[in-house]
């Protein structure tokens, strides 16, 4: 198993998101949003209270969660990559970045590090197509990227990161 | 006296952004320069300025986008227009001391032409703009897009102001439906034709909708807009409010653009506290306000009812038409959808007329287009350009070519819905009507260049990829028809073609053009047939031949190194991934055909042009 | 409010707001439909029921579309019968080709729609789903993912009639999913295991896990009662084969329940032929003659093999002549010894109409008391 | 019912359950009921001291003590009256009595309902609020009304608030009581109650007794016979002698167990008739083994009063034979024995039928309300639901449209009284009783279905967390529950679907049967036992 926090999920934190909703109707997905925002990814118990406090049957918030490519049911690595595979990336080189992220961290999309540091994505147009290929290391765009810079880049980041813990 | 000067608006602000002699500085703050470290640069532009205690003389002012990312972050020095390109932070002394103390332009910043080579000066000179037309994009590296003052400098709220106060809603739907424009979605439906159905519904409430939910790989055309000039698409939504009797409006755009939701609520902000959106706009009694609602990463929640359905907070699936939305669409209730770019370009026609947005681009499709512009050409970037402009024009003109002196192959207009062109159509006017003749369709405005390394098999494998990660999967020629279409593509550019794959394609683009539920699966087959319209032989070479002419196949190519051109330098063999280059030091380097992943690394980082590609 | 259309050349009246499918059924025109139910709303998704309208740029879906005066409708154009064939070949190039051992087999509306238009086995080298077989622990419903068509029926049958919501699809496109809740078992999301999802499934995809390999449509005999249990009185059809019930079917022509049934109704019917049911007259040894004899030459037979039969109080199996007999002389006589008010009948609600008539004339014309009454009140 | 499930369904603006689980007992309408709700927006107030399934529905969950029926409907006409929300119109031109009904309600003021019934008082308010505002209503009841000592004074006051709403003779409308059992409405129709010959023609009237005299060529007897609770009192004392029991199982469905057994042991000769083995059989001097529904022809009437055919799918198992054919060889060898002696010359006098059909043909004959009902009616696909007086008649899915039977519907007032036993402090909890999804009246028939049995395989007793934990009993657990009359032994259920104070036992399971401590005290009226209040101890077993 990895570092990644498996403490139990503290549901409270969930009370300020059903308040600031309350009023809207059809919120089920900035909900979601918001819950993910806080836990990082949905967890079953999550899915199930904003099931019963919105009144709606668990299948619809489960229905709804895995049709968004937005929404993640397990929980992923501290650091998210995403790759941006939009035509201008593809074009120019992100299978090749996905094969060095592969190759260093032995990941593939979609799945995170056995030490729950990082998780990868592959997402389709991040709208910087001047930049291409272009990935997202949590909130840092970087551009023009080629395997040895993205590795650079990613490895500096996490490790910056333990650093600052 | 209008309504409008009775409110609290920041006079100086105004007067001061009117003053062509003001010194100001343009720094893109848009999500392509930003990448870059735009902020860092304005950060090092301020500190220079209060170093030299000049920070009341000169103006800093984040903008939206440029357009021409390609060159970013991009600073422009006003009120010359210097245009300054590939700023970084430790560019900023130069800039401050040689050209606002000194007077002289940093020559190493300003952009060089490709063609002549030459340093060019004034923004508007550079050949990126030279056929560009911004209406649209005119306050883009302009205004602070954060700054509502700045929006009404530029006549902002005017627009609504003349509607509340001289039109009625049926003349404001007379004006649009005269202006000519058409849905800038893709589909080029008369926007006020849209507007007039949805009036005529009598059932309340009713829907204003803003689809920013810009979901095409390689298009950012609605992002910039966002971005650069959030109040356009307010005050556009607004009115559309007003003219079909709506109170409520949703603007629905992607998660993915973090950068304009967070400017789109402080526009919504703004207006608010100046009373140009809520309860009783400009006194007129007349109420509107506008929710964001970000999406979940679904491309098909672009299609209009399968948006509407992810607004209620519902699996992102289309739903039939008719009832349209005008009749029966958000909650059942009468709604208006439209892009992005269609709002925006509302306020410009009713404060300008007309007849103004008439003269501007061809009589069936008048106005403006905006593009991304990627691929294969020299300079990439977000463009404005007045319909009617041939494609030759946008990729030669405005694109400054093909780079490395490659050939032009294709161009794509409408992304993965869209079709592909190739040379002999690069003299269709860009205009709703003509790419369709034409094959191809404007989209919602991404194009794509395609150049003689492009294979065009894979090319149009990739969208049919795309089409099946998004396909929402409710009906089954496009959820099982996408997958039997990729799985042929699939083996064709795997070399394992067969013989009657073409028809077997084309059997299948047929029955998910006209059976699809929604434009996704309708439209899907577009990459592939053009493709296959214009790019037979290449098809064909693959299944036929089991060579892939642009030698971009991986299955269908080999790399060999020319022992004649390398050096030996070893760096390649450093680089393979899978180790299958070995050689001697200052040897000419051989590759091991078995153990090649044809990653085509070593090509890439070869500086001697050895790696050949068979 | 009526509207006047034209559909295959025939000139339809159909009433406002009513959609081209109802108009249709109105002049007895038949269109396919998959997804369709009509006690269910219509989503348009499956495709089957296209139709050509004039000045419509696609075929539209016929079980979606408004009717608007004057619209020409063709249901049999070239498009539309392109586009059922296509959608049954897809639909077909992701299902298994188990149509010979499929419980459905000739109540499938996949079979039929391929059959009808001229759809062979499309042969590829693609992808076929390959989900588990009958992953869930439920004793009612069985589960084969790879036969389902994705039309939802069964989703909106638990959400608009059941009201439970069981049933959902998850993820999208091809690799959209029916599952219960959030990927639970079925018990685990909601579920009264009314089988209302296997009613309404179109195809193989959900059925009755307690008829599995027991007979296919052909091979049983449908036969419509009553339900037995309690008062709503549901009707369905038994299905029987040799003699015994193999599975309890509901039928759209209920009056009161139409295809709803609850779990007693739909899988509660084996107690008809369980190993208890009593099969033979029972006396008790002190009321017959010749008891020992009529044992020992096989007449008739001791209930419990495990007490004497020469235990006064033991049961014996009898032929109906002699238990009856009993009944009669015993009631007889003690009408005679002790009158009319000597006796008590408890008549039943699990009986017919006819049965409880007979008890209440039984009670009042021969043993001549209004002492009859039953568990009304319990 | 005074209604059809349909219009129930489809009309009724606010539904109103009280004391039925529907979701459990009546599946089908609770399906009804929540699409109601769902897709029409129809208001639902569920009235259950247990938060059973549908109250998970509801708008309002009205969580009353058991035995306070009166008080709480009492406090929803205070409210109803005190607000004017009551149907002058409908009340002026179909009613009598409302100003008694005024001078009792009155003195239920919410507070005072809520002091008897523990709901809140508010609740109360908004209850009287929502079925005044959401017309019409229909009131949808079953054994939770019935099953008390004031089981008939509950059903007038449901009757009291439906008229006071106008909701009576509407579609969408009525005081709809869910019979439990396939036939119970059938038993009652056709003479299967000590007082009334079929169709609820009353033994002791002269002119109908001598209707029935010339059909079945006898003298009949003018005074009512008994009912099932004293019937096995009389066999008790020996008053009865000899007791036929048709597919009836009182050893498990009749109060006090213990009392039961007493007398069916005491009954000189017992004749059961029945499809397995049942507690009840064990007593039997002769048993005769019965056809299933599935092995015979005939109808059953539903709750709406609609009448259906039942038919044949394959012969009895073994020598099992159908119940017609029995009683006819039992009736007619009487008569040869010279038990009775019906004239021959009267047209209905024999036991000779060919089918069911006959008998039915006996049934259109004799009995006004089902006189329409043929078999070649239903088989044409007729929906008969009764009164069908005769072949052409339509039926009547509602009742009372322009008028009540007895012409005016009368308001009587009731008041509260509390059940017969109420905890004390040698039995501090109350016990009440139903039945689970997967189980059906005594249990003989779903106890035998395999997979009902998987589902639910024994009988569970339901009690509160509190309760639980003060008797030191934790889920899952054998706990034993005394009454004053006896005491089982059962697994628990610790679930706050019950309040503290109250525990709730089912009757499916003979070896856990809650009837071996359910109070047989009776409604002086309907003479059904007090099932659903009873006090008893608990502890771990």
């Amino acid at each position: 198993m990895g570092t990644a926090n498996n403490t139990a999920v503290d549901v409270s934190l969930m009370d300020q998101v059903f308040e600031k909703y309350r009023e809207q109707q059809g919120a089920l997905i900035p909900i979601l949003q918001k819950a993910q925002g806080i836990y990082g990814y949905l967890p079953p118990e999550i899915l199930q209270l904003v099931a019963s406090r919105l009144g709606v049957a668990l299948g619809k918030v489960y229905g709804v969660a895995t049709f968004y490519s937005q929404f993640y049911l397990e929980q992923r690595g501290k650091h998210m990559l995403r790759l941006c595979d939009g035509t201008a990336c593809h074009v120019r080189g992100t299978t090749r970045l996905m094969t060095a992220i592969e190759e260093e961290y032995g990941i593939r999309p979609g799945e995170t590090t056995e030490d729950g540091e990082l998780s990868l994505e592959v997402v389709y147009c991040l709208g910087s197509c001047a930049l291409a290929p272009v990935a997202v290391l949590d909130e840092q765009v970087m551009g023009r990227l080629r395997p040895e810079t993205l590795l650079q880049q990613v490895s500096n980041h996490i490790s910056s990161q333990q650093v600052m813990a | 006296m209008g309504l409008r000067d009775q409110l609290a608006i920041p006079r100086d602000v105004i007067a001061t952004v009117k003053n062509p002699e003001h010194r100001w500085m343009a720094v893109c703050r848009g999500t392509g320069c930003s990448s870059s470290a735009s902020a860092e640069v304005r950060q090092a532009l301020c500190d220079e300025l209060d170093a030299r205690g000049l920070s009341d003389e000169v103006e800093i002012r984040r903008t939206g986008c440029f357009g021409f990312c390609e060159a970013g972050p991009i600073v422009v020095v006003h009120p010359e227009e210097t245009f300054y390109t590939h700023v970084t932070p430790g560019d900023a002394e130069a800039i401050i001391e040689e050209h606002v103390v000194g007077g002289k332009p940093v020559e190493g910043l300003l952009y060089r032409d490709i063609a002549t080579d030459t340093a060019v000066e004034r923004w508007h000179e550079i050949g990126f703009y030279g056929k560009q037309q911004r209406i649209l994009l005119s306050n883009c590296g302009i205004i602070d897009p954060e700054n509502i003052g700045h929006y009404l400098a530029f006549d902002g709220y005017s627009a609504l102001e003349k509607v509340l106060t001289e039109m009625t809603a049926e003349e404001v739907i007379e004006e649009v439906i005269d202006s000519g424009l058409r849905g800038r979605g893709g589909a080029g439906f008369p926007a006020g034709l849209k507007w007039r159905f949805a009036r005529q519904t009598q059932s309340w409430p009713k829907y204003v909708i803003c689809n920013a939910d810009e979901g095409d790989p390689g298009a950012f055309m609605d992002r910039s807009v966002l971005e650069g000039d959030p109040h356009s698409v307010v005050e556009g939504m607004i009115i559309a409010g007003y003219a079909i009797g709506a109170q409520d409006g949703y603007i629905y755009c992607r998660a993915e653009y973090p950068l304009a939701i967070r400017r789109l609520e402080i526009a919504l902000e703004q207006a608010r506290e100046l009373g140009v959106l809520g309860e009783n706009i400009l006194g007129s009694g007349f109420s509107f306000d506008i929710i964001v609602k970000e999406g979940a990463g679904a491309f098909v929640c672009g299609e209009e009812t399968a948006l509407m359905a992810s607004i209620q907070g519902e699996r992102g699936q289309p739903w039939p038409r008719p009832p349209y939305p005008a009749v029966a669409g958000l909650w059942g209730q009468p709604s208006n959808v439209n892009n992005v770019k269609s709002y925006a370009y509302t306020p410009r026609i009713i404060i300008k007329g007309a007849d103004w947005f008439k003269s501007v681009g061809t009589e069936e499709s008048p106005g403006t287009a905006v593009f991304a512009l990627t691929g294969m050409v020299n300079c990439t970037g977000l463009i404005e350009v007045a319909m009617g402009i041939t494609l030759r024009e946008i990729i030669y003109e405005v694109g400054g070519g093909i780079p490395m002196g490659r050939e032009f192959k294709a161009v794509q207009t409408g992304g993965p819905l869209g079709g592909c062109l190739p040379k002999e159509h690069l003299d269709t006017p860009v205009d709703f009507d003509s790419l369709v003749a034409a094959g191809s369709v404007m989209g919602s405005g991404g194009m794509i260049v395609a150049d003689e390394t492009t294979c065009m098999v894979e090319f149009a494998q990739y969208f049919m990829q795309f089409v099946c990660d998004e396909s929402c999967g409710k009906c089954p020629p496009c959820r099982i028809g996408s997958t039997r279409m990729l799985e042929v593509l699939q083996r064709i550019t795997d070399g394992e073609g067969e013989e009657g794959d073409l028809d077997e394609i084309r059997r299948i683009a047929r029955g998910m053009e006209q059976g699809s539920l929604c434009a996704l699966g309708q439209l899907a087959p577009a990459p592939v047939m053009s493709t296959l319209l214009h790019f037979e032989d290449e098809y064909k070479a693959h299944i036929e031949e089991g060579c892939c002419p642009a030698g971009s196949c991986r299955a269908l190519i080999t790399y060999e190194i020319d022992p004649d051109l390398c050096t030996g330098c070893m760096l390649c063999a450093r680089k393979c991934p899978s180790e299958a280059i070995s050689g001697e030091k200052r040897e000419p380097h051989v590759i091991d055909t078995d153990l090649c992943e044809r990653c085509g690394l070593c090509k890439e980082v070869c500086r001697f042009d050895a790696i050949v590609v068979n | 409010m009526n509207v006047t259309l034209t559909i295959n050349g025939k000139e339809v009246v159909a009433p406002e707001g009513s959609t081209i499918l109802e108009a249709a059924g109105l002049a007895d025109i038949k269109i396919p439909t998959l997804c369709h139910h009509p006690d269910l709303t219509n989503v348009g998704a499956c495709r089957m029921c296209v139709v050509s309208v004039e000045k419509a740029r696609t075929v539209q879906t016929a079980c979606t579309t408004p009717v608007a005066e004057g619209m020409v409708v063709n249901t049999e154009s070239e498009a539309a019968r392109e586009t059922r064939k296509f959608v049954l070949e897809m639909l077909l190039t992701d299902h298994p080709n188990e149509c010979m051992t499929c419980e459905v087999n000739g109540e499938c509306q996949l079979q039929d729609l391929a059959y009808d238009y001229g759809v062979t086995w499309p042969e590829h080298s693609g992808v076929l789903h390959a989900y588990d077989i009958d992953p869930d622990p439920n004793p009612f419903v069985f589960i084969d993912r790879n036969k389902c068509i994705v039309c939802g029926r069964c989703v909106r049958a638990c959400g608009e009639i059941q009201n439970r919501d069981v049933w959902t699809f998850a993820q999208r496109g091809f690799k959209t999913r029916l599952v219960a809740g959030a990927d639970q078992f079925m018990l685990d999301a909601n579920c009264e295991s009314c089988g209302q999802c296997v009613a309404y499934c179109p195809v193989g995809a959900l059925f009755d896990k307690m008829s599995l390999g027991l007979g296919r449509p052909n091979q049983v005999t449908k036969v419509r009662t009553t339900c037995s249990y309690c008062g709503v009185g549901c009707t369905f059809d038994l299905n029987v084969r040799d003699g015994k019930i193999v599975r309890v079917s509901s039928a759209e022509d209920s009056a009161v329940n139409g295809l709803s049934l609850c779990v007693k109704g739909r899988y509660g019917y084996d107690y008809v032929h369980h190993p208890d049911r009593l099969t033979r007259p029972l006396v008790r040894a002190k009321w017959l003659a010749n008891v020992e004899s009529k044992v020992e030459t096989g007449q008739w037979r001791a209930y419990d093999p495990d007490r004497p039969i020469s235990d006064s109080e033991s049961l014996v199996e009898t032929d109906w002549d002699t238990a009856l007999d009993v009944v009669a002389s015993k009631f007889t006589e003690v009408k005679e010894t002790y009158g009319n008010d000597a006796f008590a009948v408890l008549a039943s609600a699990k009986c017919t109409n006819e049965e409880n008539y007979l008890f209440n004339k039984f009670t009042r014309q021969v043993l001549g008391t209004n002492t009859i009454d039953h568990c009304a009140r319990l | 019912m005074t209604n059809s499930i349909e219009d129930i369904a489809q009309d009724s603006q606010c539904i109103f359950i009280i004391g039925s689980n529907t979701t459990e007992q009546h599946p089908v309408i609770g399906a009804r009921v929540r699409a109601a709700k769902r897709h029409r927006g129809a208001k639902l107030v569920v009235a259950d001291p247990r938060r059973i399934d549908i109250a998970d529905y509801a708008d309002l969950h009205l969580r009353h003590q058991p035995g306070t029926d009166i008080a709480l409907l009492n406090g929803l006409m205070h409210v109803i009256l005190r607000e004017r929300w009551q149907d002058d119109e409908f009340i002026a031109g179909r009613t009598e009595g409302l100003e008694e009904l005024k001078a009792v309600v009155a003195r239920y003021s919410p507070q005072v309902a809520s002091e008897i019934t523990g709901v809140p008082a508010e609740d109360i308010e908004e209850a009287a609020r929502m079925m005044a505002e959401n017309r019409p209503g229909s009131l949808l009841y079953a054994m939770g009304i019935t099953q008390h000592t004031v089981g008939v004074a509950n059903v007038m006051s449901c009757a009291n608030l439906q008229m006071l709403l106008g909701n009576m003779g509407v579609a969408g409308g009525g005081v709809n009581p869910l019979r439990g059992q396939n036939n119970v409405q059938g038993a009652c129709d056709l003479g299967g109650l000590p007082n009334v010959y079929p169709g609820y023609q009353a033994v002791t009237d002269a002119t109908i007794r001598e209707k029935f005299e010339s059909a079945w060529g006898v003298t009949l007897s003018d005074q009512a016979g008994l009912t099932v609770t004293e019937m096995l009192g009389a066999a008790e004392e020996g008053q009865v002698r000899c007791l036929y029991v048709i597919g009836e199982d009182p050893m498990v469905s009749d109060p006090d167990l213990n009392h039961v057994r007493h007398a069916l042991q005491k009954t000189e000769f017992l004749v059961v008739q029945d499809l397995f083995f049942t507690e009840t059989v064990q007593f039997g001097d002769v048993i005769f083994p019965a056809a299933s529904f599935a092995e015979k022809e005939g109808t059953f009437t539903n709750t709406e009063r609609r009448v259906q055919r039942v038919r044949k799918a394959f012969d009895p198992p073994g020598e099992a034979a159908d119940d017609a054919w029995i009683i006819a060889e039992v009736a007619k060898r009487m008569i040869a024995q010279g038990a009775a002696g019906p004239s021959k010359a009267a047209l209905h006098a024999g036991w000779d039928y060919g089918s069911a059909a006959d008998v039915m043909a006996e049934v259109n004959a004799l009995t006004p309300i089902y006189a329409g009902i043929t078999y070649q009616r239903l088989e044409e696909g007729a929906q008969l639901q009764w009164p069908v007086p005769s072949e052409d008649h339509p039926g009547t899915p509602i009742l009372h449209v322009d008028k009540f039977s007895r012409g005016l519907g009368r308001f009587a007032a009731v008041e509260h009284e509390p059940p017969d036993e109420l905890p004390d402090d040698e039995y501090p909890l109350m016990l009440t009783t139903g039945r689970v999804l997967y189980h059906w009246h005594g249990g003989e028939m779903t106890r035998r279905a395999r997979n009902l049995v998987a589902m639910y395989p024994e009988g569970l007793v339901e009690i509160h967390p509190y309760d639980a934990q003060q008797a030191g009993i934790s889920d899952g657990q054998l706990m034993k529950v005394a009454s004053r009359r006896g005491e089982i032994v059962a697994k628990a259920e610790v679930t706050d679907r019950v309040e503290p104070g109250l525990i709730f036992a089912t009757f499916h399971f003979p070896e856990s049967a809650a009837n071996f401590l359910t109070n047989p005290a009776l409604d002086p009226q309907a003479k059904i036992p007090e099932f659903k209040v009873c006090a008893v101890r608990v502890e771990a077993a």
